[in-house]
């Protein structure tokens, strides 16, 4: 671990002398791209982050929304790259322990849990299965023993990603507005170090995450303790209920080193510490490993000397371990002693803030041509086709994931994962929906618009749960920042969130940089992957199940946006095209169209259309509710388009309404009066699903057939690396 | 062929803490009366039987299936493998 | 009545039970952590689920031995009714209140999914609103739930009625599609499926009746109720 | 006293079938290249470090800790105690 000639100098000139061998792996900790987010800090800026129901304080580690009636909602997101790309099992648990602390650290109780996954091709790669494999144990491993709820995320595949793994988990709390740790301390007050013991495991890994991956760091290897966390949960939420806290923060990267520097920083206050003092599971670790050493499940708690007492009576009480490692002064100095020794005295603002970079940015060029179209080989059987799509690994169900997340303990789960959104009720009596997206293939080749797709696409899933969006989380993942095409990359996906955030009036309230995501081949795609939270009065109507006789309704323009979809990328191995853009007006007006039909109960399902366009969208609808559907092509609203490009397009907006048909014409009123581009489109009833063009018939599907390819291909390659047959 | 039994252990490697092994020995062992145990560390074990020429090859095969097979990570967990003959 | 949520380092459901019991059931209901005994006013013992100890070892064999448990134990001689569910009927099986073990899933994995139970012994005191065969709609949340014995103790439960639930269709390789038994008295109910997870309709995309009735059997037998 | 590493090895008993075992046989070992293997066999293995008078009294004490904290189910599964010395 090391600084860069050009930060040594700059810290020697900051402090005034040269450094101490413990100062310069103190700040080479904190500097490192992953804790001081030097790259991106300036541009993150652009983003809104403030609005009605934001609550900004100092010293958060997780976004607050206030939801009404006295309670708050937090919320964070997090990856765990680089840890979970060499070992996925541990990598991706300690990633969830991560993000459960951050909204701990607010004095919220965490209450769902989000993950989005990519991995490398499973079809032909036996590294991304493993990868996966595991991944996916970890993840439910963490979380189920925790008792929070995983009720949302995304699986994505592609070669962008071979033998690597981006992990993501989100995480949202919920909690009363007067419980919020209201962060402050003074002069003379004592800092805890409470929860596992420190230990050689994971030294160095936020440099790790911060280095592309050759260096292959062994000793960033972190072992999960979701017993320990569970308890730590526990013990918090007394010591909080109880008003022992006076400021907290959680231990992530970085360690001991980010978290004293930062919330020293953050308070405007100065922090004297003794390695000494420190639990550790091992002897004879330096003062260095002490400080950037990321054992996993510890937090620090500021409190007063009167109120250890009690709190080391909750630390007893839940068996967790925890030293009083220092105390607070008013100098702004971190001071890191071992016993009567001083290794390190610094200054925190100098720690805690790295110097900001501009990188320079250029347009790549393989963008000039990117959307330009091959010409394709004519389809001959779209049936066999849509059989191929509904069994492919992006686009087939996900069972086989969240069927291992305990998605329903906490008892607040009203809609389920496999739909759109998750719905939570909250205490107050109302409910919160949210779900992340992402779409690398649509942001390889317009990182603005694709960028902006995403958000949009997170936005309708929640919209389809009745809910109107309130916040959003972003977490933007990019290869080196040091390459000007990759940053180009970065500031213009930035961009486009900025944009549609300002538009909707929807505030980031959090996010994540995760720079250097780099395989032996490359840079991955962009990948900006955002979480949407929206919130609901009632409890929205939808779904309910189809039925025989219930109409299909369309709401959204179909354009000839084939560019990184499924059709072109998985069928026809093709890369580029034109990437689906955002109509910002048509999207709002859309948006606000479904919302008041689902509150006016003239809906009895709403689906939104993504991954494999309207031919997948109108399988989903017929493979869960199981019954078929016939629909006219021909109907469709938008471009005059092809049958192939009206299936198979990705365009953004779009909603799928089924509605029966004694509430049809109201419904088709409210959409008229609100000006969006709509249509009936098709008619459920009997058993196969049924694409007409014209009057002819162009894909005819058993349900019950697709259904079964839909449910088990993804755990067939998985577990027997073949896909499911008829 | 001869068969022999294989045995494969896997444990986190040195350093690389073992929380069930803690949790087992303080919340277990420690509360109950034997008090003379000092730690306690989990593994888990796979038994092979397999047909090979040799006790060497059967060795071989193990180790190199275990690897492939990616039944451990050799980033956190380190393998032992003995051969016994099968008393059959 | 009063009814005690046994808690342990780990519980993670304890508090889903306890807003049923209080909040949908309004039950006199109380917490009571593992280090300490169980005070004699109690009327019902509940073992929620969750993950005891991190599910160490096996799952609930660590929290069999705490002290909490041997009063469970005196109370259940007394024929005081006890309901253990998931983690908690691990933790009945473990500490011999309870025949049986409950072993690793046959698909290897944690399982959450909704599922149907079939009533099989309608006696117990968690049981006694149903009629034989009835159907339960009830999510499983488990690594460890597949219930086995061995031929002998098998025979033993069909002829005392010691099979309390049954799943519809095979869900996990339990012996005989056991999810739910009791103790030869039918005082002690351990259960695999989570019924503080289905007994609000909006919760349960199916129907909360049944699964409410568990805890109104509960409410009868103490005479809460007729 | 001398401190003495006793391995226990917990695994089912004869009879009682491990679906672990049969997986990863069927799904990994056999699919691949490697067909002389028959048969899996998982089993979970306690290392403990335990400070007695002897190896006989060491093997004694953990068997009977064994035993009496239910480290193994006995329904379904035996124990296997061995005892080395520690090396120090
Ligand atoms: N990794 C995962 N963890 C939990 N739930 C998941 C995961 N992947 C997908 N799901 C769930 O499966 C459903 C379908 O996911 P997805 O295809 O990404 O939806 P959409 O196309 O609407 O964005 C959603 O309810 C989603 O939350
Ligand atoms: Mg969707």
């Amino acid at each position: 671990m090391s600084l860069e000639s050009r930060e040594l100098s700059e810290l020697k000139s900051r402090i005034g002398r040269d450094p101490t061998p413990t100062e310069l792996q103190i700040v080479a900790a904190e500097w490192s791209e992953h804790c001081s987010y030097k790259s991106s800090k300036k541009h993150l800026k652009m983003l809104p982050m403030t609005g009605k129901l934001v609550i900004n304080e100092k010293g958060y580690d997780s976004g607050v929304l206030d939801v009404g009636d006295g309670y708050v909602v937090t919320a964070h997101i997090e990856s765990h790259n680089h840890p979970s790309a060499v070992e996925p099992y541990g990598g991706a648990a300690t990633g969830v322990g991560g993000v459960i602390r951050d909204i701990l650290s607010a004095g919220t109780r965490p209450i769902a849990i989000f993950d989005g996954l990519r991995f490398g091709d499973i079809e032909k790669d036996l590294e991304a299965r493993w990868l996966f494999k595991n991944v996916v144990a970890g993840i439910a491993d963490y979380g189920n023993c925790l008792g929070i709820p995983t009720i949302g995320g995304e699986v994505e595949f592609d070669e962008c990603y071979e033998n690597y793994a981006l992990v993501d988990v989100a995480a949202l709390g919920f909690g009363k507005k007067e419980g919020l740790i209201k962060n402050h301390a003074k002069k003379g007050d004592i800092v805890v170090l409470l929860g596992g013991s420190t230990g050689r495991d994971g030294i160095g890994g936020s440099q790790f995450a911060s280095d592309a991956l050759e260096s292959d760091n062994r000793s960033a290897v972190q072992i999960p303790d979701p017993f320990i966390e569970k308890l730590i949960i526990e013990a918090v939420l007394q010591a909080r209920n109880d008003k022992l806290i006076h400021a907290m923060k959680d231990l992530g990267g970085g360690g001991l080193s980010c978290a004293i520097s930062e919330i020293a920083d953050a308070l405007e206050i100065g922090i004297e510490m003794d390695v000494d003092l420190v639990h550790t599971r091992e002897d004879n670790l330096s003062p260095d490993e002490i400080m950037i050493s990321e054992s996993q499940e510890r937090m620090l708690i500021i409190t007063s000397r009167a109120k250890l007492k009690k709190l080391e009576k909750i630390c007893k009480r839940f068996r967790i371990g925890y030293s009083v490692i220092g105390h607070v002064k008013s100098d702004s100095q971190m001071r890191i002693k071992k016993g009567k020794r001083t290794f390190a005295s610094l200054p925190t603002d100098v720690v805690a803030n790295a110097t900001l970079l501009d990188l320079p940015a250029t347009m790549p060029s393989y963008l000039h041509t990117i959307e330009t179209e091959n010409k394709l080989r004519p389809i001959s059987d779209y049936t066999k086709i849509l059989t191929k799509l509904l069994g492919s690994p992006n686009i087939a169900s996900k069972i086989w994931v969240y069927g291992q997340y305990d998605h329903e303990v906490g008892i607040r789960t009203v809609i389920k994962p496999g739909c759109d959104a998750s719905v939570l009720r909250l205490d107050n009596g109302k409910f919160l929906s949210a779900k992340i997206d992402g779409n690398p293939k649509h942001c390889y080749i317009n990182p603005r618009q694709g960028a902006i797709g995403c958000f949009e696409e997170a936005c309708r899933n929640v919209v389809c749960t009745g809910a109107k969006p309130i916040g959003m989380l972003d977490h933007l993942q990019f290869g080196n920042p040091n390459d000007p095409e990759i940053f180009w990359t970065f500031l213009e996906s930035l961009k486009g969130l900025t944009d549609f955030a300002k538009y909707f009036k929807i505030p980031c309230i959090g996010g994540k940089v995760s720079l250097y995501n780099e395989t032996h081949a490359g840079p991955i795609k962009p990948t900006p992957v955002i979480g949407v939270i929206g919130l609901a009065e009632k409890k929205p109507s939808v779904p309910q199940t189809i039925t025989q006789g219930d109409n299909l309704i369309i709401v959204g323009k179909t354009k000839d946006e084939l560019g990184g979809s499924e059709f072109f990328e998985y069928i026809h191995k093709f890369i580029g095209g034109r990437c689906p853009v955002v109509d910002f007006e048509d999207s709002k007006k859309n948006m606000k169209s479904v919302l008041s039909a689902i509150n006016n109960n003239l809906a009895k399902s709403v689906h939104d259309c993504s991954k494999g366009g309207l031919a997948v969208a109108v399988s989903e609808l017929c493979m869960t509710n199981q019954i078929g559907c016939k629909v006219s092509l021909d109907k469709v609203p938008g471009d005059k388009l092809c049958a192939d490009k009206i299936l198979f397009s990705e365009s953004h907006s779009r909603y799928l309404l089924t509605t029966d048909s004694k509430k049809l014409s109201k419904l088709v009123a409210l959409l008229k009066k609100n000006k969006v581009s709509f249509k009936h489109i098709g008619k459920f009833g009997s058993d196969s699903i049924q694409f007409n063009c014209k009057t002819k018939s162009i894909i005819s599907l058993n349900v019950t057939k697709s259904r079964k390819i839909w449910l088990h291909s993804l755990s067939n390659l998985v577990l027997h690396g073949k896909r499911a047959s008829q | 062929m001869p068969t022999f039994i294989v045995h494969v252990i896997i444990e986190n490697k040195p350093g690389i803490s073992d929380p069930e092994g803690e949790t087992i020995l303080n919340d277990l062992v420690l509360k109950g009366t034997h008090k003379t145990v000092s730690k306690i560390k989990t593994a888990k074990m796979l038994k092979f039987t397999i047909k090979e020429k040799d006790k060497k090859t059967a060795q071989f095969t193990v180790k190199e299936l275990c690897d492939d097979l990616r039944i451990y990570n050799p980033l956190v967990s380190k393998v032992t493998v003995d051969v016994f003959e099968a008393t059959v | 009545m009063k009814v005690g949520v046994i808690v342990f380092p780990g519980s993670n459901c304890d508090r889903d039970m306890y807003h049923v019991l209080t909040d949908v059931f309004n039950l006199d209901a109380q917490y009571y952590w593992h280090d300490k005994g169980l005070p004699k006013n109690i009327d019902a013992i509940i073992l929620p689920g969750g993950f005891s100890y991190g599910d160490r070892l096996r799952a609930g064999v660590i929290a069999a031995h705490s002290p909490i448990i041997k009063d469970v134990q005196k109370m259940a001689e007394k024929g005081i009714p006890v309901l253990g569910v998931c983690n908690g009927f691990q933790i009945l099986t473990e500490s011999g209140l309870l025949p049986g073990v409950l072993l690793k899933n046959k698909s290897l994995n944690f399982m959450c999914k909704w599922t149907s139970l079939i009533v099989d012994n309608n006696t117990t005191p968690f049981t006694n609103q149903f009629k034989i065969n009835d159907r339960i709609p009830i999510p499983i949340a488990n690594g460890e739930g597949r219930y086995f014995v061995d031929e002998n103790t098998m025979k033993k439960l069909k002829k005392k009625n010691q099979i309390v639930f049954r799943y519809d269709m095979s869900v996990n390789g339990s012996s005989d599609r056991i999810a739910g038994v009791c103790n030869e008295d039918g005082n002690v109910v351990g259960m695999m499926p989570h019924p503080e997870r289905a007994a609000e309709s909006e919760i349960n995309p199916t129907d909360s009746r049944p699964s409410s009735l568990i805890f109104e059997s509960l409410l009868v037998k103490m005479g809460v109720k007729n």
